[in-house]
């Protein structure tokens, strides 16, 4: 027999001004079961939370139904207050006599109709709680890290920082990622190898830090403080155990022909390669697209060559299976193809470049050597233009919606370090909004224009004309001085837009983690929860989730990283008990749950079942993670046999709120 | 600020002004900038304003070739060549304000003209 | 035999004969026959945007009816002809206001709904023939030739509704060129305006854009310029004060395929 | 619902609302005291993908006149994918509801942001007043249910 007390709230005058609350407490203490129905000035103060204790522990309470404010008010306050008495916090109920009833009527009369209905469906949903305890699940005390560029190296050094194994899975031969690439960093001018190179190198030399270079994750299992991810490392025709990093391959091999992507093909390597001098692992790569003896098997130089036996043309992709706590997202950006730019003319004349090819043209380890040369005959430009937002804030029809935020920046720097190093050549920037926001930022534009004399024209270039004589006809507006322009450039600069990798979205499908429709990931929340995934357990860090400058990446990489040992510092998690579960009997094994959960908390196990005479029977029954399994009931309405339930919202209490409203 | 213009424009032109953002890249592509008074991103501006009548006093109106340069490289995809003929239409609808006499046509014409430049002053000019 | 409804457009009758007599006598040699529908009439010349604007899309929909009628894909080969009728095609099939208006006005039989196809004889020769077949009939190659695909405005553009190729960087008739044995030069200038209609009335303009475009040909070093419009080649030729040859890419096909002779005849 | 012949027509009408979104967005009405009938009654349910067809039915063989479900917008659900479950289980319903001769006005989907608090109002406001011209639902309710 149910003993259920119900405590009816004035809330000053809140609630008591249009529902009269004495009589609401009158009528629901005729509802079968209430074994007292008090009303209370104010319920969630002490002495209202005391009356409430005092009256489980006197009358030995089954349930308690409050009729108050919104449960999202202080649903918890009145859950602890019951666990405090005894009583299982989940066998309190909150009816919404507030927000949902006085505060939007004004008749007394129909208020407190109102009232004693929705303290009814309270009463009739109580009735079928149940107690629930929530579960305890380990955490595995290993991070994992995807993306091996500053914001990957960052998050990873901070963990392992705090004492934590971290794992870095990084797609290319080496990590460093876009920064590598970069010549010198804004608003400071300093040279990006020159701070990054050394984080890199710490990077490979903690002891917590293990680094996948030219690996892939390819499949990612479990949940928060449990998943097991697989990682393919790619066949690279190398013993990385042995190569010393000695080069002697790469200066023999005979293909060297073959582009150069760390120089976006400004120029040229060997099949066997290690992208920089400063590559972290030091290791040798065979391209397998451009060697020879992979090939045809036809030259075998470098294995020749090579004094410690590390060429291994009989190389496979190798899988490894790990057990990780966190996982954290720092899979980075690339810049867009400008194909469908075509009216700047970057597919008709080597001249035109984007900016990142313009680092790589003025960096010091690049193919010029760090002085500025034409692509097309190495002369030196006299007249650069630069071309800001192609294909940043466009209409989703003609490109990016979103503005790539970094090149306003990297533009000044660009200009400003041309102007410093070339005082004869000319720099225009076509720019349609100058945006600095941030530290010393506009004081760095600001300098580039009054120190430098780059002329900034408001304005937008809108056809690129190369001409044989080696100039450049860039048609442009000047809005300012109402004018149409023609200038004869020797190179034009486009400020790509940036996108994320395009590995980010199968990656999220693995990680059942949220993208936009721009393929960044979606944060758990845009203010407040800014480096989390809506999926417990899962991390982002850097550009993966909207475009990030150097400074911002490493901000965003540190949090991610403190959100990560905030997780791996605890043994377990406690889960909320409020899931979904499967009863084995009236479960037929259809998978339709399976189907519709986006956590993928459910799985089919085979099972074996006593039947009648002794006898026993294998089935195939779902069952729930109850880690994994945030509450959403997909599942409950999927289920044709009824198997699946929500607890906390089962729908035996759903009907029965249904029918005590309906009376 | 004519507002019944502004709409007739408008509609007719099927253009959200206020999808501009200023860039000025139609006017950066225009093939036609130095002959008009006011250029493709200030038709646009203009019409947001609601100062149609200046334009359509404009010779402005009779200079863009309807090349859709500025139309295709967009990047807000406002269709400024658009807004551009609404507002010719707007004037040349009116009575008397046909841009072209068919007389005058004779003179204009040499043996090569193809006759399809005729027929797209008629569409364009005279109503 | 393939057949397919060809609409040559009132130009192609008088001022720009040869654009249509080559395409014909090609087309035949390709193995392709081209029917005329038996009353059609011009275009209109130039396509009006204006949502308001119905009676001036109605011979066009005459047209891409009669193509309907007769159940096959509708060719042309004039690029203002192509755009007015590729225009009004899409305006019928997107804007269901224009369709039933339109279909008010001309009482068709049965109402016209954009279904025909249409296609510019470059597609018809890439998408159908295919430019390997087509260079495996080139009797008269165009070896060593420099040849300066002209595109203009009114074959890419506006390029969501034409969606014939890349708009900033074509490549059907420099693929076409290659097909017939020449080696294309590539130009910025190739899709941009040739200064149009605005000939009538203003010369100076016609002749400053022209010239652009013909210089920007004549500098990256053509020997000579294709076009598939009527008004492009008279502006070209006439209005450009270059030297260099303008043909319409009919004329090279039929000289390639060795028609040429008899399209003359 | 009686009908009473002084008295106008009163609808009963059951709200179900996702935790999350809609039912944050039914509190911001109340916080900002905007006006909706007595008639809605508000069912909390973690999200709208909760809402089994079967209560929609109950509550209307019970004698409610009118129901109404909201969730997340799309693509905002709290639980990514909820709500298009929601979409594509009540279209499904509401075509069998349509098909038994039941109005379509008496049921209905609607997106509601925690943010939106005078769009709760107003919708409810709108979903009342159109349940009020149906008049009571005769078809599905069960009159052995109902409570003399």
């Amino acid at each position: 027999m149910q003993r259920i007390g119900v405590f009816v709230c004035h809330c000053g005058t809140n609630i008591a001004a249009t529902v009269d609350v004495k009589t609401v407490a009158e009528a629901l203490g005729h509802e079968p079961g209430v074994v007292i129905s008090q009303d209370y000035q104010y319920m969630c103060s002490e002495s209202g939370q005391n009356l409430v204790k005092n009256a489980i522990k006197e009358h030995n309470l089954t349930g308690v139904v409050i009729c108050s404010c919104s449960p999202r008010m202080h649903e918890n306050t009145f859950r602890k207050a019951a666990a405090a008495a005894g009583l299982n916090p989940y066998l309190v109920e909150i009816a919404n006599i507030r927000e949902q009833c006085s505060w939007i009527h004004k008749d007394i009369a129909t208020a407190t109709d109102k009232a004693i209905i929705l303290g009814k469906a309270a009463v009739a949903k109580v009735h079928l709680n149940a107690p629930l305890t929530a579960g305890e699940s380990p955490v595995a005390k290993r991070a994992l890290v995807i993306g091996g560029g500053i914001a990957g190296i960052q998050t990873a050094l901070d963990i392992a920082e705090a004492g934590f194994d971290v794992d870095i899975v990084e797609k290319q031969p080496t990590i460093g990622g876009k920064m590598a690439q970069i010549d010198k960093t804004f608003p400071t001018l300093d040279c990006a190898a020159c701070i990054l190179t050394p984080k890199m190198v710490e990077a490979s030399q903690n002891e917590h830090i293990t680094i996948h270079s030219f690996s892939e994750v390819t499949d990612v299992k479990g949940f928060v403080g449990n998943f097991t991810v697989t990682i393919k490392k790619k066949a690279r025709y190398v013993d990385e155990t042995k190569c010393t990093g000695c080069g002697l391959c790469t200066e023999k091999c005979p293909m060297k022909k073959v582009p150069n992507e760390f120089n976006m093909g400004l120029d040229n390597r060997t099949a066997v390669y290690i992208p920089f001098a400063q590559a972290v692992p030091k290791v040798a790569t065979i391209d397998p697209n451009y060697c020879m003896m992979l090939k045809n098997g036809k030259c075998g130089v470098c294995s020749k060559v090579c004094s410690v036996g590390a060429i291994d043309y009989k190389q496979q992709d190798r899988f490894i299976e790990q057990k990780y706590g966190a996982i954290v997202v720092a899979t980075g950006f690339n810049p867009i193809k400008l194909d469908k730019y075509d009216e700047f003319a970057y597919n008709q004349c080597p001249d035109v470049v984007t900016s990142l090819e313009l680092e790589r043209l003025m960096n010091a380890a690049g193919p010029n050597g760090g002085t500025l040369l034409r692509p097309s005959d190495k002369t030196h430009p006299h007249k650069i233009v630069f071309v800001q937002c192609v294909g940043s804030r466009c209409d989703d029809s003609k490109g990016k919606p979103y503005c790539s935020k970094i090149c306003c920046m990297y533009t000044a720097k660009h200009a400003m370090l041309i102007r410093e190093k070339y005082p004869d050549t000319e720099v225009y920037v076509f720019y349609i909004d100058v945006r600095t926001p941030g530290k010393n930022f506009d004081e760095f534009y600001r300098r580039a224009v009054e120190q430098y004399n780059v002329h900034y024209i408001k304005g937008m270039v809108g056809k690129v004309t190369p001409r044989s004589d080696g100039k450049i006809d860039v048609q442009a507006s000047d809005l300012l001085a109402n004018e149409q322009l023609h200038i004869d450039a020797d190179m034009v600069v486009l400020a790509a837009a940036i996108e994320p990798d395009k590995t980010a979205r199968p990656l999220a499908t693995m990680l059942t983690t949220q993208m936009d429709t721009n393929d960044f990931f979606t944060e758990a929340h845009p203010k407040l929860r800014p480096v989390e995934s809506a999926t417990a357990g899962i991390f982002l860090s850097g550009a993966c989730q909207g475009p990030k400058d150097i400074p911002e990446t490493v901000a965003q990489a540190s949090a991610a990283a403190a959100k990560a040992i905030g997780l791996l510092v605890k043994n377990s998690i406690t889960c909320n008990p409020c899931v979904a579960h499967s009863n084995e009997l009236m479960c037929n094994g259809c998978s339709s749950c399976e189907k519709v959960c986006p956590y993928r908390a459910i799985t089919y196990e085979d099972k074996e079942f006593r039947m009648p005479d002794r006898t026993t029977a294998i089935r195939r029954v779902a069952s729930v993670n109850p880690a994994v399994c945030q509450s959403c009931g997909a599942c409950t309405v999927a289920c044709p046999s009824g198997a699946m339930d929500l607890n906390g919202f089962s729908n035996s209490q759903i009907m029965a709120e249904v029918d005590a409203i309906c009376k | 600020m004519n507002k019944n213009l502004k709409e007739q424009v408008l509609r007719a032109s099927g253009v959200n002004v206020l999808k501009c953002m200023r860039c000025g890249k139609c006017s950066g592509t225009c093939p036609s900038y130095d002959e008009m008074e006011y250029h493709p991103h200030q038709f646009v501006y203009m019409v947001e304003r609601g100062d149609i009548e200046t334009l359509m006093n404009s010779k402005s109106i009779y200079k863009c070739l309807t090349c859709f340069a500025c139309v295709d490289r967009c990047p807000r995809n406002v269709e400024p060549a658009k807004v551009v003929e609404a507002v010719r239409l707007a004037a040349v609808r009116q009575q008397g304000n046909n841009h072209m006499n068919p007389n005058q046509i004779p003179e204009m014409l040499d043996d090569d003209l193809p006759q399809q430049a005729i027929v797209t002053a008629f569409r364009k000019y005279i109503k | 035999m393939e057949t397919f409804t060809y609409y040559p457009g009132c130009t192609l009758r008088t001022k720009a004969k040869d654009l249509d007599t080559y395409a014909r006598f090609s087309a035949e040699a390709l193995g392709i026959s081209l029917e005329e529908p038996a009353d059609w009439q011009c275009c209109g010349g130039a396509y009006t945007t204006a949502k308001d604007e119905i009676a001036t899309k109605l011979s066009a929909v005459r047209t891409l009816n009669s193509a309907k009628v007769s159940n096959r894909p509708l060719i042309t080969v004039c690029s203002a002809c192509h755009n007015v009728i590729k225009q009004t095609n899409y305006d019928i099939l997107h804007d269901e206001e224009v369709a039933s208006k339109v279909n008010n006005y001309l009482k068709l039989d049965e109402p016209y709904n954009g279904e025909t196809t249409v296609y510019h004889y470059l597609e018809m020769l890439r998408d159908v023939v295919g430019f390997d077949n087509l260079a495996q009939k080139v009797v008269n190659p165009f070896k060593g030739k420099k040849i300066a695909a002209y595109y203009g405005c009114l074959l890419l553009r506006p390029s969501k509704t034409l969606a014939m190729d890349d708009p900033e960087n074509p490549s059907i008739m420099e693929d076409f060129i290659k097909a017939i044995g020449g080696t294309p030069v590539i130009y910025a200038q190739r899709n941009e305006c040739c200064g149009g209609y605005i000939t009538l009335e203003d010369k100076d303009q016609a002749a400053k854009r022209s010239g652009a475009v013909m210089s920007s040909a004549a500098d990256q070093g053509a020997d000579m310029i294709i076009t598939a419009c009527p008004l492009c080649l008279y502006n070209l030729k006439k209005n450009s004060g270059s030297e260099l040859p303008v043909y319409y890419f009919t004329e090279l096909l039929a000289e390639a395929l060795g028609v040429k002779e008899e399209s003359n005849e | 619902m009686q009908v009473n012949e002084n008295k106008e027509f009163e609808p009963l009408i059951v709200a179900f609302c996702c935790n999350w979104c809609s039912y944050a967005g039914a509190d911001l009405s109340g916080t900002n005291r905007l006006n909706y009938p007595t008639n809605v009654k508000i069912i909390r349910v973690p999200c709208s993908c909760r809402v089994n067809p079967m209560f929609i039915l109950r509550a209307f063989q019970r004698g409610a006149d009118g129901v109404i479900l909201c969730g997340c917008h799309p693509g905002d659900c709290h639980y990514t994918s909820g709500n298009y479950f929601t979409r594509r289980r009540m279209t499904l319903l509401f075509s069998m509801l349509d098909f038994l001769g039941i109005e379509r006005d008496r049921t209905r989907v609607e997106w509601v942001s925690a943010a939106e608090g005078a769009k709760f109002a107003a919708t409810m406001n709108e979903f009342t007043e159109a349940v009020k011209k149906l008049g009571p639902n005769r078809r599905l309710e069960d009159l052995r249910c109902r409570k003399q």
